[in-house]
């Protein structure tokens, strides 16, 4: 059996390395921006911050072509970015704005962006699992080029989706990266004491999908790991499974405290948070302070714009709660008094 | 023209339809042994299996599969072997095919045909004989579809499968072996949302679908003899469902009689009743009248499953109350 | 009587059956950290682990666990969270709990309460919003409960614990900071099958629940000023559902409104309309009138969202049309 | 690891496997009148048989006290006539006639005993599986001294109950024994065709559940084997796996020419047939032709009176229509014309 469990020795390129703290840092600033917004109240529905899990998502979609497909969750801002998606079309989305991703119809846990092989973040658990399953399957009856990346959390393996998915892409030798975020969490509950067995590697490999770890944290790791992977399973290896370990520095929604946890633990966390284990590896390979506070000012400002932008753009235009729905037998819009 | 069954007027319309469009493929349990009501007979050989594809007990991911393919272009037919079975897949019906193209701001569709061979069949109890129709008509973005003739089972699979948005496809397990002419036409389609005018009478209204629509059509035979003119609407298509041949034969014969093999107690004819109340009450003579089921789960012995089925003399009986004669 | 919240008053009663009967338990995601609404707050530390119990995410096993646990004489209170999710476990609440009662044939019974927290709330989307109770009242073998008040939530929550069938039970998400006189007493009970005369009024019978009961409240309220009685009736239990007192009401006031959130197509409301339209058609002297959500998934923006909620200006309207004032 | 697979040795005392026999034959008998009765019509509904996987039922359950208790599915005849359920019953329920174990309201697919702790066959796939893990749970938390037997197919398990329910088992250390027959087939489909992965075992395991392997043709194998797990899962070991692997000797229904699989390969599995084994074993243990004889004789004459009776009794009442639904709100039973 060969062992899936270690780090691939990593030796990246410092321009890379660069690339992927930009968008770790991207996602950081947007979902500040997005978690401020939240609280003030300008932000409605629940916001799930990926805060602490921004290496996955870079690293994951570095990889990727803008042809490859992805599925996300609730949980799914940085993917969304890390994929190509434009943070000031999300967060129009998570203001309910028009010119939001989904014209403001789906906000933060709906996201999607098919332009970039966004297929679409979803408000159920593990619902996204067989959807990527079935783009992949898709690709394969249309003789498309594409790979699908299925991101999905620690929690989402008790759900019968999950192994069905997963079977069915072995089955069927599907073009899917099945990437499991365990970020310790189930909601409020730690997702340990209602998960059994050796954890989601054992399962997979018991569905017939080949299984490897990674430190979720690292991003040059996660970087190295999927660049290995991805080629194979373009190359017609049949689906893989990634379980990248990370934490959610968080809680589970942006109005979460989080009091269950162990609060020295939680704080202690803070010491792997991926941007400043980045930022550490940057600074050994010779990024001065200066060009790391210019990212990071970059991506604030970035971030600042599309913020005021969202909150002085206009709300959808009311007949769009009628549009979309099916050609026929939907509702018909009428000017209300 | 040519006179072939329910079941293979469904199997040519499906065939037709994956010959004219590569991205047209059927999944489901059994598929390639022709599906458990034989239904897809024959297909595995011309399409292979890739396009017929067998898959796993794993109805969940059977929708949702379905779901991402139909999102990534292709267009799946779903076979659901029982209506009962769809309801381990719910979740992916419900919220994710149907409401995908909405909820993403229309930048995707889900053209997908949920087939779900529906009702009640030889003593199969309990969870192999619901009718559970007005479910999918109370969803947003489903449409509901449930054919009576085998020209109506071509031409309106055909329509579904060529539908951008998910159609649940009601197919009567009773009906598969029901003889009617059907065109050989491979453009032959039948409009969603148009009714059928099954048979014209003056004094009552009898709007039902599936395989109610042949009890029907005895009933108003027999009530013919009585001197009372059923006029028997078959809906075709549940959702959307078409109002102005209802309330144009209301208009006419003043009377409104709706029968559904369902259970009676939230079924789709309480929808049908409600509108023709609120808009016609005025031209009614005589109130309306529902017929369906008790509210009670199907048993297997066959005397009492017979019990849940409404004949044409319940019907008769029925009819004679309310026009009076 | 003290006064208190609809979440509190839920939690009083799941506390007080516990206390009261050993084999009841609760069972759901993060139920020992309060719950996701705080309905379960302070529960674990006075009941424990096990009859608290912490479950994975796996909806399907929620609820076919509870099957089983109740089949051998366990009492379980099944949390769905909120009733989007109960639509991963469908087959286990209407192919498994609503009719395993009768397919055994009366061996056993399946006692227990399965909570969905329902509605429109804060830019909660598509999926976090729907209200689905037309779908359980369809269902032959499940009852389906709709409490308002607070004090109903308590009286019907502890009734629902103690009665032997399946009981879905609706709490609307909008209403748990609702406050309102409760009484202490621990066997308060408020009996399933019977609504509440929520308002008198001559001129029109309204029939409503859930959160939709305070709007007609104040649309009632409104139309007093214009003169326009209103008699609200609180329905609390979908079914059975009390016909009796609407029948009474609608003989009383001769016209008919059912306002409900609930996409109106296919809703609860069409099977009132349509059964009043059956046996009262007589005594009616204005067209029934249904009012509920277009059939429309619901947006996440809240102008959008707010389209889709029922106003009392809008109820009022529709009622002064309706009575022609 | 220890060696799961590994048949146990098992030197059977001569009077069990006697028994075993017999109930075997028992299973064979009501299945033939059965089949029978279906092919002429009498039987209505759809009849699966399980002639061929007769040492499971016979062997499992030999070792379960009344109190114990056992989920099935579809095809369950033989767990329940093994678990102690009147043939007599069952044969009114076939033919859907009162004193039917469901008083002829359930057919062949949802026979119950509650009784005997028989708590029912299922009509759907695997939703068997969470049904028997709750009532594993539901006697945990009543403090009762009870195994439950979830009995299941190799088809049922890329179902996500399957793994939900395996999973849930484990977390709440429940006592139940999962039973998977591996039968070859999932309805008309090889089962392997759409089964990844190295199988049942390795799914059990990867969820916390520990699993065993035994020839499922072989009853005293079967009896050691479960004689070994039942104890420990009593004495709260935890949830255990079984996989039971046997062969369908009849199509999937008792109308099912099983065209589809290979008929000289099928021909040949009757010499495995469980019957013949363990007649050669007892033969071996020195039981006279005549003394088998006279048990074949014995289940043949049970299940031909049990027949004519089914066929001579009553239809149920018509008021069982709208019985026993529930206790407010069912429809009133009215004779009709
Ligand atoms: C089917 C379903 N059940 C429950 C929920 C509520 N819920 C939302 S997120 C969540 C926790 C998910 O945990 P995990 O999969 O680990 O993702 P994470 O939140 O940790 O990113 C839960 C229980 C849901 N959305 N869908
Ligand atoms: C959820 C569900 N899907 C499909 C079916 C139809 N069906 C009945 S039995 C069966 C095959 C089951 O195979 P297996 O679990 O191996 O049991 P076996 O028939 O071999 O005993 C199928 C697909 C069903 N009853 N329920
Ligand atoms: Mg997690
Ligand atoms: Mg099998």
């Amino acid at each position: 059996m060969p062992n899936n469990n270690a780090h691939p020795k990593h030796n990246i390129d410092r321009d890379r390395l660069v690339d992927l703290y930009r968008t770790m840092r991207r996602i950081r600033a947007f979902e500040e921006a997005a978690e401020k917004a939240s609280l003030s109240g300008q932000v409605g529905g629940a916001v799930h911050l990926s805060i602490g899990q921004e290496a996955v998502a870079a690293g994951v979609c570095a990889n990727l072509r803008k042809t490859d497909q992805i599925t996300t969750t609730h949980r799914g801002h940085g993917h969304c970015i890390a994929k190509g998606t434009d943070p000031g079309a999300m967060m129009l989305e998570l203001f309910g704005k028009e010119g939001g991703t989904c014209g403001g119809k789906g906000g933060s846990m709906h996201i999607a962006d098919f332009k970039v092989g966004m297929l679409g973040a979803n408000g159920v658990v593990a619902a996204g699992i067989p959807i990527a399953v079935g783009a992949a399957h898709g690709a394969k009856l249309l003789g498309e080029d594409r790979v699908v990346v299925c991101f999905f959390g620690d929690g989402a393996i008790n759900r019968g989706p999950f192994m069905e998915g997963l079977n069915w892409a072995a089955v069927f030798k599907l073009p899917v990266l099945f990437v499991c975020e365990h970020n310790g969490f189930a909601s409020t509950t730690h997702s340990d004491a209602v998960t059994a067995g050796p954890g989601a590697n054992a399962r997979a490999e018991s569905l017939g999908v080949e299984a490897f770890t990674v430190d979720g944290n690292d991003v040059a790791a996660v970087d190295s790991m999927v660049g290995d992977l991805i080629p194979r399973i373009r190359g017609g290896s049949g689906p893989k499974f990634l379980s990248a370990h990370t934490y959610r520095l968080k809680g589970h929604t942006s109005v979460d405290p989080a009091h269950y946890r162990d609060q020295e633990y939680a704080a202690a966390q803070w010491e792997q948070d991926p941007l400043r284990r980045a930022t550490a590896e940057l600074r050994r390979l010779g990024l001065s302070k200066e060009q790391l506070a210019s990212i990071d000012n970059e991506a604030d400002a970035e971030m600042a714009v599309v913020t005021d932008a969202a909150e002085a753009a206009a709300p959808p235009a009311l007949e769009q709660a009628f549009a979309d729905i099916q050609d026929i037998g939907a509702p018909v819009w009428r000017e209300q008094s | 023209m040519s006179t072939i069954s329910y079941q293979e007027a469904a199997l040519q319309a499906v065939a037709e339809e994956m010959r004219r469009d590569r991205r047209v493929w059927a999944l489901g349990e059994d598929l390639g042994r022709g599906g458990v009501f034989g239904q897809y007979g024959g297909l595995l050989e011309e399409f292979g299996p890739e396009r017929i594809a067998d898959t796993p007990i794993s109805e969940a991911t059977i929708m949702g599969a379905s779901v991402g393919a139909a999102l990534v272009g292709t267009r799946p037919i779903v076979e659901m072997r029982f209506a009962d079975f769809a309801l381990c897949a719910v979740d992916e019906m419900v919220n994710q095919a149907a409401k995908a193209r909405f909820m993403f701001g229309g930048q995707a569709r889900v053209p997908m045909v949920i087939r779900q061979p529906s009702g009640m069949w030889r003593s199969s109890a309990a969870q192999h004989s619901q009718s559970l129709e007005a479910w999918y008509a109370h969803i947003p973005g489903l449409i509901v579809v449930a054919p009576y003739t085998p020209a109506d089972n071509k031409g309106l699979l055909k329509t579904a499968i060529r539908c951008d948005d998910p159609v649940i496809y009601i197919e009567h397990k009773d009906n598969w072996a029901l003889q009617g002419e059907v065109p050989d036409d491979a453009d032959y389609l039948v409009p969603l949302g148009a009714a059928r005018l099954a048979r014209t009478g003056d004094d009552l209204t009898l709007v039902t679908w599936s395989k109610m629509v042949g009890v029907a059509e005895q009933a108003a035979e027999l009530a013919a003899e009585q001197g009372i003119g059923i006029e028997v609407i078959d809906l075709r298509t549940l959702w959307p469902w078409d109002q102005e041949m209802v309330f144009a034969s209301v208009a006419k014969t003043k009377r409104l009689m709706v029968v559904h093999e369902a259970v009676q107690a939230g079924g789709f004819g309480a929808e049908i009743a409600a509108t023709v109340a609120e808009h016609m009450a005025h031209v009614l003579t005589a109130p309306i009248c529902r017929m369906g089921a008790p509210r009670a789960p199907i048993s297997y012995a066959k005397p009492l499953e017979d019990l849940l089925r409404i004949t044409p003399e319940q019907i008769v009986a029925t009819a004679a109350r309310q026009t009076g004669v």
